[in-house]
């Protein structure tokens, strides 16, 4: 008996070109439509209640959903890349919070998570569990990695299950709706922007990288560094791995061999260990882009640097639920559904961190969960399943 | 000095392969009764394939393992090799059938190439195995970093349903790694060079004396754990349909794959184990984790569970091992050395 | 083991009748050393040996430890590669750089370190680095079968091919290795004290095998530093002093004074040293003996009752096997009593571990130096304060002090006191061990073949140790596997068999009442192994013993 | 001692150790010496590329930032030198970090109980792993590997992924602070100090009885057992100085770097190769304490270099790869001659120890740990 996975055809997966083992797919990080796209929906308008960003999106291309239009409760599978640093979760705390709520109200009757802690091979296999063993009437994936999981959310849409994907994509339109903030192109011009104005030409900017390899990152970095290139910014990049004492060392050496104007992240992490650097080397604080990390925040407020928190909306975990309830009640999702990413700026600073009083250092600031059950303990102590 | 002879009662008595069937007997029982617990059924073909599926990566890794730990050697560099081995797979291939034969031999031929690296430098220039290969996985590291930015190239159709086809339950990636195990068990108990991996690692001046080319089973062995990371390479890329920089060291390869086969009863120290318990060991990993994800646990907690599985049941025959002589007087419980105990660790 | 049948030749009661067919000079050598130089670190350990060996001659090799006859035989078997000279074999320059290619020459070595996988079978490691194949694989019905064909051969019974080493005892490995050294069909076998770990009976199967290969016309290089197997065993006899030839002889032109006074360079006036006179001690000797052991046992050891007194030399014999070194180690807390009493100068004490009867002043000079006595690639000075650190870390500073002296007074001889223990010779070696129990002033002190493997000299320097310490009012157990030494020093022989004490002797009784008591026979005719009467059950017995001039 | 020993008062005192120059040129030549050499090629090429970072403002801070990474190695040392592995580390470094994050908070009276507390649970997990390894016989690669999942783990599922925050000002100090307005250097970081004071103890403790015998016991654990050494204990002491010196590690670097779950991160691997760059043998029984701590300095020298070279940070393992494969391997290779005799530290005269027990031959003791 051979058993072949349906859904693997000839045409799946992305069209990459072949090229010879080797080289390399440096700088084809960017991308002009999408950069253009993004730097458009920066300005764009949402739909929606302002006040339920979450629930925002911008117009657009609609899936019709009343063929999934059903009474009654319903199974969610929820595969999930992993929680291994504090943004995803305090995304998984807030889903798990949401779920409560569709659970009180009779919309889902339960989600079966599996966490691939951040592997390929086992999402996919996570995916394929489901797809044989899971009875789910929905499925909500997160990706892992964008390219490898295609093959595997694409069975997952041959089962003829509303599949929602979000946070990253996956090179195939067959999920219902693809939930995301507006992107990395836009935190990159965001952040560039913004040190840009404040700098001179030939000043010279610090990025901080997590990894490399990963679309969303690297798209943030692939804008900033052409917007610095264009300013004529001096732009030097590193990659930390989120850990703080690399970050102080490479801050310290930077320090040792010249002055620093700027400092940029591609994400909040650490952000705090970047700014000690410069305090104790007796230097003075540098422009700076962060992320709405609790712990970058309160830093910001206590030196009062001149900072910017770029976000990538923490609250996008509530959405694939969210849109399951819509799913069933066979009401339209928007097929991709693109949800608000605006940076904190200096003005608001004193706010968000009023309204994240008692959140813990890795906790995100417009994580989107103030109107949920178990607000603020269960963010304020981190419970998770 | 000591003999064959082990501790009064018949746990002792048993191999250690055999102990190492019994604890993955007793991890489905308990499997099966806790996935009962949810409602599920532990032996539906879903399951099955799932948990087989498990094995397979992991599998290829660990009989590559296996025959450098026997060898006296470790590799922490399998996690590289099986990235690397992936990206030219797919990259070779590039979406076209009539290259899969040049994609899978250069995959493999590089892989072998490293493998032919790290033997070199254990054997010639004598550097712990330790050493060399976490040096060759930082230099493979390195060289991904920098080059590969994300996914890369993609295999074919034809390629990919290796990865996406079974027999019933069991998927064709396991039963290529079970052909695997065969093969390495002929290599390891019916060819000259087999014999002399055990011997190198149970004493390496012994087997020199003999007359044995003590570099050779060296190399051997590390080209062939090479080798079969790159097939988890290939068997990854196939899976993935594209290759990636950090589909390796996302599995934690490296030391599960050394965990798996010192849980399958081999001696870290070499000379000593057998491809059979490893596979036992691996059968393990996946059961555990099967379960573990059918009970939805905290993927931390799976982590806690994972680590104290790993040392208890290590512990469970790694105690056996200190062997006595028969008592010739009484027969109750014989004594330990007590020496030899304090020394054993 | 050492199922010993009458269809075995034997060795003759004397070694004359035994051990010199006629040589047969008139062949051309099948083996010929000339100017054969090798140093180690700069230093010569060998220097213009020369030597050659006939079709089914058996030739000794003696010398002091250091001497060089390892590394003669090393460098003959191509482990070691010479730095001059030239070896011919069949009159044809040969160079080895390798084992295999020693064997593929049709030259074998039975190496001084054991050279045995534990953890393979007997046919395993007999066929190591060339199993037998058919087509690719290797052909394991074919290796048995050879292997059990041999051991046959040799008249080897109690050993199965497929047995793991590790299950057999010593003795057995030790005949395995022989095996193993024969199979290779050689010309020419070296043996490097094959003996070492060997007692009566195996020895004589020892010598049985040795006969057949003479028979079939191989020629044997034989080294041991007891010195009756060579007069035994051995044609002609070559001396060794220094890395240099002192001179090589018929075997029946020399007696053991000779051999010995050739050896070391100076006869030995007293090779057994005599008894010293009892020290004055602090206090007057107490009536209660120092160690009593009453019915104590253990898995291996069982209605074991003896005492020692103060001053007093215990030999402790038996076969191999026979639990000798189970009983010490079981006083010494390694593989502790679990039953039975132990009292140590009237207090009861019954150490639990080393570390116990090390506070109680018990020390044991184990019988495998390299594995249990030293840490090698520490220095003197370490090894020297191991047991002082571990157990009386406190007495560290006051204890190094001493340690010049000691060894100063042990007449070790090495580089300086930081060098690793490693480059040393065996004896030297021994006697770090002796230093480091020394250090913690035993009042019991229980040597394990402490003699096994050292040369003349050193043998004598442990022999005069163990006086002093008696003499200074120490009880001394020693085991011992040579029966002229247990004579030679001991006030009171026990004598163990298969885990009891089968009896104890006064000094100076005969080697024959020792293995009429150790094996067990009933009286002068009964002895059970076929051999004939008892003066037949190696080692024969012989004048004043072993190496002790006549 | 027994009076069977006392040397004849007649014997000539001769010098039973080499001189302290020709000891010294030994020394440099084995690989526990090279390091040093390693170290100072790589600060002078540092310095020749970036000359700021020779001012010695900027160098003690070097120095203080090398401290953790060279307190862990220091800790590894006593495993390795044992014959053991401890892959746990990296995980009680993360633990001890999170701990302080999530117990002292701004509370400056906590920090005292929490130290307590922590020095406490690293004594525990070196414990564990001692006890695990040295009675239950599970070979300590595998003790340690699970000890750093579970342990990790344990922590992640504690907090939920994430510290509460940065601790108290005044604990953090301990890993940022330092004495102010020092002449010359400026400031002396306390983590330099507290190196100091570690590779003092340890040095110390090396010497100690407890030292010789760790060494002993992994050179040879039967050989030790059988003079009455606890090899169990010897050896669960060397895995809970190992956890103490991950636990200081932590401390320092709550202060330096901030409380984060990535902190102490493939500490275990940065710990035993620099310690393997210090020429100590993997398997036990030989190497130095200080090489140890060399080779962190070494390590992390070497990062700054590729830093200050503008190296892309990519390319970074490469060359760790490199470098320790290479050091290794000549290390290795410095080891055979001494084997084979080609070098003149093994090369040596031996001749019969002679002495009168007047004086102490101090110092000879490094022979045997020297290499
Ligand atoms: N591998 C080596 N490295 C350094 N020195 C060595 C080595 N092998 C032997 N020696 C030295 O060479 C000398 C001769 O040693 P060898 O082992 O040949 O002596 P031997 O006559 O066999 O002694 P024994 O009777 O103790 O076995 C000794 O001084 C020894 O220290
Ligand atoms: N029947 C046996 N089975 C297994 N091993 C044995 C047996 N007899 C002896 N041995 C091994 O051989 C070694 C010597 O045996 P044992 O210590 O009992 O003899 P001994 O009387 O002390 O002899 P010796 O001191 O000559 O070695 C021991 O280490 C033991 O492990
Ligand atoms: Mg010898
Ligand atoms: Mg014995």
């Amino acid at each position: 008996a051979c058993t072949t996975d349906p859904s693997i055809t000839e045409n799946t997966g992305g069209a990459t070109e072949g090229a010879s083992p080797g080289a390399t797919e440096q700088a084809e990080w960017f991308d002009q439509a999408l950069y253009d796209e993004q730097n458009e929906q920066r300005s764009a308008t949402f739909e929606g209640n302002p006040d339920e960003p979450w629930l925002q999106y911008i117009a657009g291309d609609m899936t019709d959903t009343s063929e999934f239009a059903s009474e009654g409760e319903h199974k969610v599978c929820f595969a999930n890349a992993s929680i291994s640093n504090p943004w995803r979760q305090t995304g998984w705390i807030t889903m798990n919070q949401q779920l409560q709520v569709l659970q009180d109200e009779g919309v889902i009757s339960e989600m079966e998570t599996r966490d691939a802690k951040d592997n390929d091979n086992t999402q996919i296999a996570d995916i394929d569990y489901f797809i044989n063993e899971g009875n789910c009437d929905a499925f909500i994936i997160s990706p892992n990695s964008t390219a490898a999981l295609t093959p595997a959310v694409e069975r997952a849409c041959e089962t003829g299950k509303p599949v929602v994907v979000f946070d990253r994509g996956v090179e195939t339109d067959c999920a219902t709706t693809f939930i995301h903030p507006i992107g990395g192109f836009a935190w990159g011009i965001d952040t560039a922007n913004f040190l840009t104005e404040r700098l001179q030409e030939g000043d010279k900017v610090v990025a901080l990288r997590i990894l490399p390899g990963v679309d969303v990152l690297e798209h943030r970095w692939a804008a900033a560094e052409k917007i610095f290139a264009e300013k004529g910014i001096e732009a030097t990049d590193y990659f930390t791995g989120a850990d703080p004492t690399e970050i102080k060392k490479i801050i310290s050496d930077e320090l040792a061999t010249g002055d620093i104007q700027g400092v940029w992240m591609d994400a909040g992490d650490g952000a705090v260990a970047a700014i000690e650097a410069f305090e104790d080397a007796g230097k003075e604080l540098p422009v700076m882009t962060g992320e709405d990390e609790m712990s970058f925040l309160r830093k910001w407020q206590e030196t009062g640097i001149d900072a910017l928190a770029p976000v990538y909306s923490n609250f996008q975990w509530r959405t694939p639920l969210l849109a399951v309830q819509k799913i069933f009640a066979g009401e339209e999702v928007p097929a991709e559904w693109v949800l608000p990413q605006e940076p904190i700026t200096a003005d608001e600073l004193d706010e968000w961190l009023k309204r994240n009083e008692g959140m813990p250092d890795g906790h995100y600031a417009k994580f989107g969960g103030e109107d949920l059950p178990g607000y603020p303990e269960v963010w304020q102590q981190r419970q998770m399943p | 000095m000591s003999s064959t002879w082990k501790a009064g009662n018949s746990f002792g008595r048993l191999p250690s392969t055999h102990i190492v069937y019994l604890v993955a007997l007793l991890t489905l029982v308990v499997g099966a009764v806790l996935v009962a617990t949810t409602g599920r059924n532990f032996f539906s073909p879903g399951n099955i394939s799932s948990i087989l599926t498990g094995t397979s990566v992991l599998g290829f890794i660990a009989i590559g393992q296996t025959l450098v730990i026997l060898v006296g050697s470790l590799d922490l560099s399998v996690p590289y090799v099986t990235s690397l081995a992936s990206l030219i797979a797919a990259g070779v291939m590039a979406n076209s059938s009539s290259n899969i034969l040049p994609g899978v031999l250069l995959a493999l031929g590089v892989s072998a190439v490293i493998g032919l690296a790290n033997g070199l430098i254990v054997a010639g220039l004598k550097v712990h195995g330790f050493i060399a290969t976490l040096g060759m996985g930082l230099i493979i590291s390195g060289y991904l970093a920098t080059n590969f930015k994300g996914s890369f190239g993609q295999t074919p159709f034809a390629f990919r349903l290796v990865g996406a086809t079974g027999l019933g339950p069991v998927p064709v990636s396991t039963l290529i790694m079970l052909a695997c195990a065969v093969l390495a068990m002929v290599l390891l108990h019916r060819t000259r060079v087999g014999h002399h991996i055990y011997a190198v690692g149970g004493d390496l001046n012994v087997a020199r004396m003999s007359g044995i080319r003590v570099q050779t089973p060296i190399i051997t062995a590390h080209i062939i754990c090479s080798v079969l990371a790159g097939m988890a390479g290939l068997l990854l890329a196939s899976r993935l349909g594209v290759g990636s920089p950090t589909v390796g060291s996302q599995g934690g390869y490296d030391l599960l794959s050394i965990a798996a086969v010192v849980l399958g009863g081999t001696l870290l120290a070499g000379g000593k184990g057998s491809i059979t318990g490893t596979l036992g060991g691996v059968l393990i990993f996946a059961m555990l984790d099967n379960i573990m994800s059918v009970m939805q646990l905290n993927p931390f907690v799976k982590d806690v569970v994972r680590g104290i599985v790993i040392v208890v049941a290590v512990a469970v025959y790694a105690r056996r091992t200190i062997l006595k002589r028969p008592p010739r007087f009484g027969h109750g419980q014989p004594e330990e050395p007590a020496t030899k105990q304090e020394v054993a660790a | 083991m050492g199922e010993v049948t009458s269809k075995h030749a034997a060795p003759g009661p004397s070694a004359e009748a035994a051990g010199a067919p006629a040589p047969r000079p008139q062949q051309a050598p099948v083996l010929e050393v000339r100017g054969l130089g090798k140093s180690f670190f700069g230093i010569p350990v060998l220097q213009d040996a020369r030597l050659s060996l006939h079709a089914g001659e058996v030739h000794g090799l003696v010398g002091e430890n250091g001497a060089g006859k390892s590394t003669l035989m090393k460098v003959l078997a191509g482990v070691y590669q010479r730095d001059e000279g030239t070896v011919l074999i069949d009159g044809e320059e040969v160079h080895f750089s390798h084992p295999t290619q020693a064997h593929e020459a049709g030259l074998s070595t039975v190496f001084q370190e054991f050279n045995l996988l534990p953890d393979r079978t007997v046919a395993e490691n007999i066929y190591l680095g060339r199993e037998p194949r058919k087509g690719l694989m290797v052909n394991r019905a074919l290796m048995n079968t050879s292997t059990a064909e041999l051991l046959e051969s040799l008249g080897i019974t109690s050993i199965r091919p497929t047995a793991q080493v590790r299950s057999l005892s010593v003795a057995e490995q030790q005949i395995v290795e022989i095996a193993k050294a024969v199979s290779y069909e050689a010309r020419i076998i070296s043996m490097d004290e094959p003996t070492a770990a060997l007692a009566g009976p195996e020895v004589k199967l020892l010598y049985g095998i040795i006969n057949r290969l003479r028979e079939r016309g191989t020629a044997i290089l034989y080294v041991s530093h007891r010195l009756r197997e060579i007069f035994d065993l051995c044609d002609t006899i070559t001396v060794l002093k220094d890395g240099r030839i002192v001179d090589t002889r018929p075997a029946a032109d020399l007696d053991d004074s000779t051999l010995v006074r050739m050896m070391v360079g100076r006869p030995i006036s007293a090779y057994f040293p005599d008894k010293l006179p009892q020290e004055e001690m602090a206090e007057p000797p107490s009536t209660t003996p120092l160690l009593e052991v009453a019915d104590a046992g253990n898995g291996q050891l069982d209605s074991i009752s003896f005492s020692i007194e103060a001053g007093e030399i215990v030999g402790l014999a038996g076969l191999q096997g026979s639990g000798r070194t189970e009983l010490v180690q079981a006083i010494f807390g390694a593989q502790p009593f679990s039953r039975g009493t132990m009292r140590v100068d009237g207090i009861e004490m019954l150490p639990r571990s080393p570390r116990q009867a090390i506070r109680g002043r018990i020390a044991l000079i184990t019988e495998d130096r390299k594995a249990e006595g030293l840490s090698l690639n520490l220095s003197l000075l370490d090894n020297a304060l191991s047991v002082i650190r571990s157990v009386f870390p406190s007495q560290t500073g006051g204890v190094k002090r001493e340690v010049p002296g000691m060894f100063s007074a042990l007449e070790v001889v090495a580089r300086d006191l930081g060098q690793e223990v490693q480059y040393l010779s065996g004896g030297n070696q021994q006697k770090v061990v002796l230093a480091k129990w020394l250090a913690i002033s035993p009042r019991i002190v229980l040597l394990d073949e402490p003699t096994r493997g050292i040369d003349v000299g050193a043998k004598v320097a442990v022999y005069r140790l163990m006086r002093q310490l008696a003499a200074e009012g120490t009880a001394v157990l020693m085991v011992s596997s040579e029966l002229p030494e247990v004579i030679g020093m001991s006030d009171r022989i026990l004598v163990m068999r298969d885990g009891r004490l089968a009896g104890e002797l006064p000094a100076g009784v005969t080697e024959e009442r020792i293995l009429q008591l150790a094996t067990g026979a009933r009286n002068g005719n009964g002895n059970n192994d076929g051999g004939g009467g008892p003066s037949n059950v190696f080692p024969p017995s012989g004048g004043n013993g072993e190496g002790k001039p006549a | 001692m027994s009076r069977t020993l006392h040397a004849d008062s007649g014997a000539v005192l001769q010098q039973n150790r080499a001189g302290a120059g020709e000891r010294f040129r030994r020394t440099l030549l084995t690989p526990g010496g090279a390091v040093f050499i390693l170290l100072v090629v790589l600060l002078a090429a540092i310095i020749a590329v970036n000359p700021s970072f020779g001012e010695p403002e900027s160098f003690i801070r070097f120095i203080g930032r090398t401290a953790p990474i060279a307190i862990a190695a220091i800790g590894q040392y006593f495993v390795i030198v044992a014959g053991e592995f401890d892959l746990s580390m990296g995980s009680v470094v993360t633990m001890q970090v999170i701990v302080a994050g999530n117990l002292i908070g701004d509370d400056d009276a906590k920090v005292i109980p929490v130290l307590l507390l922590m020095i406490a649970l690293g004594a525990l997990i070196g414990l564990v792993n001692g006890l695990a390894t040295t009675l239950l016989k599970v070979p300590s690669f595998i003790v340690t590997l699970g000890m750093m999942l579970a342990l990790f783990g344990l922590v992640m599922y504690w907090t939920g992924g994430a510290a509460q925050g940065n601790p108290a000002d005044s604990f953090r100090q301990i890993g940022r602070g330092g004495i102010q307005d020092v002449p010359v250097l400026g400031i002396i970081p306390y983590p330099v100090i507290i190196l100091a004071a570690a590779a003092a103890l340890g040095f110390w403790l090396m010497r100690r009885p407890y030292g010789r015998t760790l060494i002993a016991v992994g050179d040879n654990a039967t050989a030790a057992a059988l003079t009455g050494t606890r090899v169990w204990w010897v050896r669960t002491r060397a895995f809970m100085l190992s956890s103490l010196a991950a636990t200081v590690s932590g401390i320092l670097l709550v202060g330096y770097a901030g409380v984060h779950p990535s902190v102490g991160r493939g500490y275990e691997f940065t710990a035993i190769t620099a310690v393997v760059l210090g020429g100590v043998v993997l398997g036990g029984g030989r190497g130095w304490l200080l090489s140890a701590a060399a080779g962190a300095f070494a390590l992390e020298s070497l990062f700054t270099l590729l830093n200050f070279l503008g190296v892309q940070s990519t390319w970074r393992d490469t060359v760790q790869g490199v470098i320790i494969i290479v050091a290794v391997a000549a290390a290795a290779r410095s080891w055979q001659r001494r084997r084979r005799g080609s070098t003149a530290p093994a090369r040596a005269e031996q001749h019969r120890i002679t002495a009168t027990s007047a004086k102490p031959a101090e110092g000879t003791e490094q022979g045997g740990n020297g290499y």
